[in-house]
């Protein structure tokens, strides 16, 4: 958990309206877990003032200068262009000065070895799983159902197939993969795999819909979620989410820069949840 | 210049008999319990550190979303969650204590009882070396907002608190006043050590394709960047209309920011919303303002503060 | 989506009697006596001009520096220089009348008999479409300032003006006031046809080399997209208060911030700031408006207006 | 006097400091007068919010691309980095969207033909000065002194004497051509040429010096001043200077970006300005 003033990478558009930024970052080799995330600050002046959340895609090493030298690490993000602080992000290149702060947050947690895991990710929702994948492909059989509105909303399939892990596609419009909603393909793999864990993350309506699938069968799950964020620390209470057993009269908030953005199901309050987010709509 | 020898300008000012470090400290709300931003500032640096508003009993507040950003702004509607006094006490200031660096501690009330209530639970807590009493938050349906632009009622509530705590006493004062100067008078006349301001203010924003207030509370405090001529102005009035000292605050994010404050008179700054952009902006603050002295030739801080020429 | 043919949808919306093409405007002072924004914009497009602000006598302004650049804002201090009505309704008003747009006259006095008198002169000029009344600029020592920050003053002036003229009387309310539904209230019991706002809010900025106020003045008026969430939420409060119509103002660039006014509840919107930065802003700002409306499938924009879901 | 959504052509720095922009301007050629300023729109974006007025350094064709196409016009502009708008404009880039307001104010008278004339000019305040020479040439002896703070502040010397203007170099700390200031060469050649018409452009304490020199002999004299500007087009009324005859009691203010930036000297009101200007220091 530290502020750095680093440089971008690369910065390319993987999918129409979606890309890939490397960032050099000191550290997050050996500091970031499955499912955390960045604060980046697009650019030192204004706009925007805030800074924008960010899960993290992979950390690595860059390949050597020369031999003495160590090895550099980097991070990769990736964003789907949606507002006023994507649009900036988009006209950064290499060499550009940005900020980190993080790794932050509470990530994944990897379950049982040789369990069956079953990742669901819709759209940009895949970023968090990567890490997660990676690190679960060493003692588990993994598989990863995507989903997406058409074909452009699919991204790094090929990364994930590299790591060993069996894919999934699905879209709303036919146009790659299976037509249909990716939950409709969760029940399918749930139906043959009973006890495999699940570990989801996408927009609001596919994850209650996971967690409806997982309640009625007794699944386990993890979900990954977005929130409105200002410090992404746990100063501004900005970001909280209704937590299990939160009423009008007992309120009980967590904050999902501190608490998550990982949370296990139980931890949630899902009839509240549903209706409160899908008001947010973002916030331009 | 650079030959000469670089001299150590004084940076500590005194607020509410308070001896600060230099004159930043952070804004209630945007640095948690402190705790947050440990990892990211030296919290020794500091003037001091200002705690999240406290109340007597623990407040869930609002429903999200509870932020929105605005341009050069953001608008929150927190509803002043907190953990309540007493957990306060019990769990957070021992984390304080360990710093030497001055603990203000920021509360209100629901109720004129529940402010004096507050006020004494804080009153023989070590480690506690003033209060900030928030009579103007724009968030809570029934919390300070009477209270800050009503001046008999801040009067009153002033009054009472100041009965019931020997710490230095600041008031906060809300900025969605007519004449700001009739508040500040009144909360000094009631025993204020020290005024603060300004709070947040009052601002909505609409999201035009769902056309509902992109906060879940509607209307929410304006803070950042974008509030900053309001509040050098009010800073500026408060200063010639009372005696006691004043703390500025808003939209300061940089040195230069700080600097039309002091000018204008405040003793003491608070840095709010900037914290979230960087967590090390206080640290800068601090470093730039030293450098300025410098630069300026001012031996000492002090020299600056109220040193507006009309 | 696109093979629908696109309907084109009905923009004009109707305020204090007036019909206008469409609900945007400019906001005074921010566009001259019309004709310098004559060649970057055909004034034809407009919903209405408002003219600048017009006194009895000529008047020559603040000293300067009177304007000075904030974050995402300007202050101003132009002490409302103008050439006086009898100039204005003698050497500015022909021109504006060779144009199909209606003309708001835009107008204030350092008395209420002045403010009177002001508006008797303007009542039987042909091409006048509508006045409105400033009674809120924070510029003027002996201006607006006292009228618009008291209700009673408010309603009195407003009385005394309404007598003297037939034409539809808008009255423009200033936003540096604790409850600005009372003002507003108290103008449309007075009889304003209908209610601008905001004026600009208060504030000040400092050199912090010289130390000097940036503005000759000290104190100017904020104005610009820093300022449009407390517009937003104040405009969100009169239309809660008052029947009359209300017209948005503050901040507005884009259409997207046009729509928050609308939404809100305001019958149509003036753009001050904005002009500066973009001669076609306006123009920009009516085709947007239009185009969103056809995407939104909104057949007349008084669909808009008030649509607000709570 | 339009408003043009155009490109950066090309922005180099031709001094410490200092930078030369070309901008693609159609229409200006034709229309742009000797004195006369655009108000140049740094991004579409902001910050900053203000346009930032620059005087017009020189209209000109490109090289035509091919023989049936019209030739293309430019501009350009000459910028000392100051503020934060300036800073951003040192970033711009060949191809950088930018608008244009203008040609805006009235510029320079230009004299009687074959008149002697000087040109003074310090600093940044060469700039209007070259498209004046360029005319001036044609019918008069043209002499230019030069004046600034260290060698860096002299620009684009040999572009005036490839006009055949005489230069007269002098800076404050003797870095470049005289030690002194401008003023001193000025008086120098008004004993040589009694009869010259003055011309000037610089920082305010320099016109007021230049002022003083020439209402003592009687000198005609044109002065391009500098204002804080909003619109650039009259409508602002936030960038007035005091004028002839203005006092206290009946105050008369004249509109820096209508009626100047180029003011016969008796247009103004030389005691009043001098205290006024200098509490500007500029807004930043
Ligand atoms: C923990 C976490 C991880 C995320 N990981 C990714 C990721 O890997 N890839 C990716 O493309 N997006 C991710 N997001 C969403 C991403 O933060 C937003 O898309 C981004 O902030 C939009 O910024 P903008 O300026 O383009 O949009 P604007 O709408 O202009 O932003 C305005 C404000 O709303 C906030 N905001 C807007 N949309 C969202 C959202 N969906 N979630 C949270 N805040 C939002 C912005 O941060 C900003 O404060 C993540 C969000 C969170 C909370
Ligand atoms: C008619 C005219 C012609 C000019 N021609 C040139 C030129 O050819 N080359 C050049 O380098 N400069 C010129 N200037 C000055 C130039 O406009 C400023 O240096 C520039 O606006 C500074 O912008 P900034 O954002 O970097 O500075 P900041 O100080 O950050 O600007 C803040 C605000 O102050 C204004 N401002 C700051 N300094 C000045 C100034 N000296 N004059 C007017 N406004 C100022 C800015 O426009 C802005 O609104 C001219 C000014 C005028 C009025
Ligand atoms: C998220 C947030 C929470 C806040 N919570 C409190 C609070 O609990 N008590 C208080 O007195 N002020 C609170 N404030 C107001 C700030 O302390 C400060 O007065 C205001 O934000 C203006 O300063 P800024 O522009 O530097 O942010 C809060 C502000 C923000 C942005
Ligand atoms: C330079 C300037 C001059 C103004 N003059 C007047 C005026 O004469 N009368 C008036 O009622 N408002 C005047 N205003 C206020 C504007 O009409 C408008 O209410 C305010 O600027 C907020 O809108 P904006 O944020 O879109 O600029 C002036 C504003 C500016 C910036
Ligand atoms: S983002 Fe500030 S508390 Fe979570
Ligand atoms: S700059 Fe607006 S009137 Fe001159």
């Amino acid at each position: 958990m530290k502020n750095i003033k680093t440089i971008v990478l690369s910065n390319q558009e993987i999918s129409p309206g979606y890309f890939r930024m490397k960032i050099l970052s000191p550290g997050y080799c050996e500091s970031a877990q499955p499912g955390q995330f960045v604060m980046f600050r697009v650019q030192r002046s204004l706009p925007p003032l805030l800074r924008r959340p960010f899960g993290i895609f992979r950390a690595g090493f860059l390949p050597a200068d020369c031999d003495d030298m160590p090895a550099k690490e980097f991070i990769e993000i990736i964003y789907k262009v949606v507002g006023s602080g994507t649009e900036i992000m988009e006209g950064l290149h290499h060499g550009d000065p940005v900020e980190l702060l993080g790794p932050l947050g509470e990530g994944f947690d990897l379950g049982a070895p040789e369990e069956e895991k079953i990742l669901v990710g819709g759209g940009i929702g895949l970023v968090p799983l990567y890490m997660l994948a990676e690190k679960m492909v060493e003692n588990s059989k993994v598989r990863l159902l995507m989903g997406g509105r058409t074909r452009d909303d699919i991204i790094t399939v090929t990364e994930f197939e590299r790591l060993g892990v069996e894919t999934y596609v699905s879209t709303e419009d036919g146009s790659l993969g299976e037509e249909g909603l990716v939950t409709r393909v969760l029940e399918r793999k749930l139906d043959k795999y009973p006890n495999a864990a699940v570990f989801a993350c996408g927009p609001m309506p596919m994850i209650e819909a996971v967690q409806k699938i997982c309640d009625s069968r007794g699944t386990s799950l993890q979900v990954s979620l977005e929130a409105l964020m200002a410090c992404g620390v746990g100063a501004c209470l900005g970001c909280v989410v209704k937590g299990e057993g939160h009423s009008d009269a007992e309120p009980r908030y967590l904050c999902t820069c501190t608490s998550g953005p990982v949370f296990r199901a139980e931890e949630l309050n899902w009839e509240k949840e549903a209706a409160n987010n899908s008001e947010c709509g973002g916030c331009k | 210049m650079s030959e000469n020898k670089k001299i150590q300008p004084q940076m500590s000012v005194e607020v509410a008999g308070l001896k600060l470090k230099n004159p930043i400290m952070p804004a209630s709300g945007t640095f948690g319990y402190g705790e947050e931003y440990a990892p990211y500032l030296d919290l020794n640096q500091l003037g001091a550190v200002v705690t999240k508003g406290m109340s007597l009993n623990p407040k869930a507040g609002n429903n999200t979303p509870r932020i929105c950003e605005t341009v050069s702004g953001m608008l929150n509607a927190i509803g002043l969650q907190n953990v309540g006094v007493d957990a306060f006490i019990k769990h957070k200031m021992a984390y304080l204590e360990q710093y030497d660096t001055p603990v203000i501690v920021n509360f209100f009330g629901n109720t004129q009882d529940e402010y004096g209530e507050v006020a004494a639970r804080l009153d023989d807590v070590p480690g506690v070396s003033a209060l900030e009493m928030n009579i103007s938050c724009p968030n809570v349906k029934h919390g300070g907002i009477v209270f800050g632009t009503d001046p008999a009622a801040a009067f009153e509530v002033v009054s009472l608190v100041r009965k019931r705590t020997s710490k230095p006493l600041i008031v906060k004062l809300t900025p969605n006043v007519t004449d700001i100067q009739i508040t500040a008078r009144a909360a000094e006349e009631a025993g204020a050590d020290a005024l603060s301001l300004i709070n947040t203010l009052t601002g909505m924003a609409v999201d035009v394709k769902t056309r509902k207030p992109r906060l879940a509370n509607t209307i929410g405090g304006l803070s950042g960047p974008a509030i900053r001529p309001i509040a050098v102005r009010l800073v500026h009035q408060v200063v010639q209309a009372v005696k006691v000292p004043v703390i500025g605050i808003g939209g300061i994010s940089r040195a230069m920011d700080a600097l039309e404050f002091l000018i204008v008179g405040a003793k003491a700054v608070q840095v709010g919303t900037a914290n979230f952009v960087d967590p090390n902006a206080m640290a800068t603050i601090i470093a730039d303002l030293e450098q300025f002295c410098c630069e300026e030739g001012i031996a000492d801080i002090n020299e600056l503060i109220g040193s507006l020429e009309l």
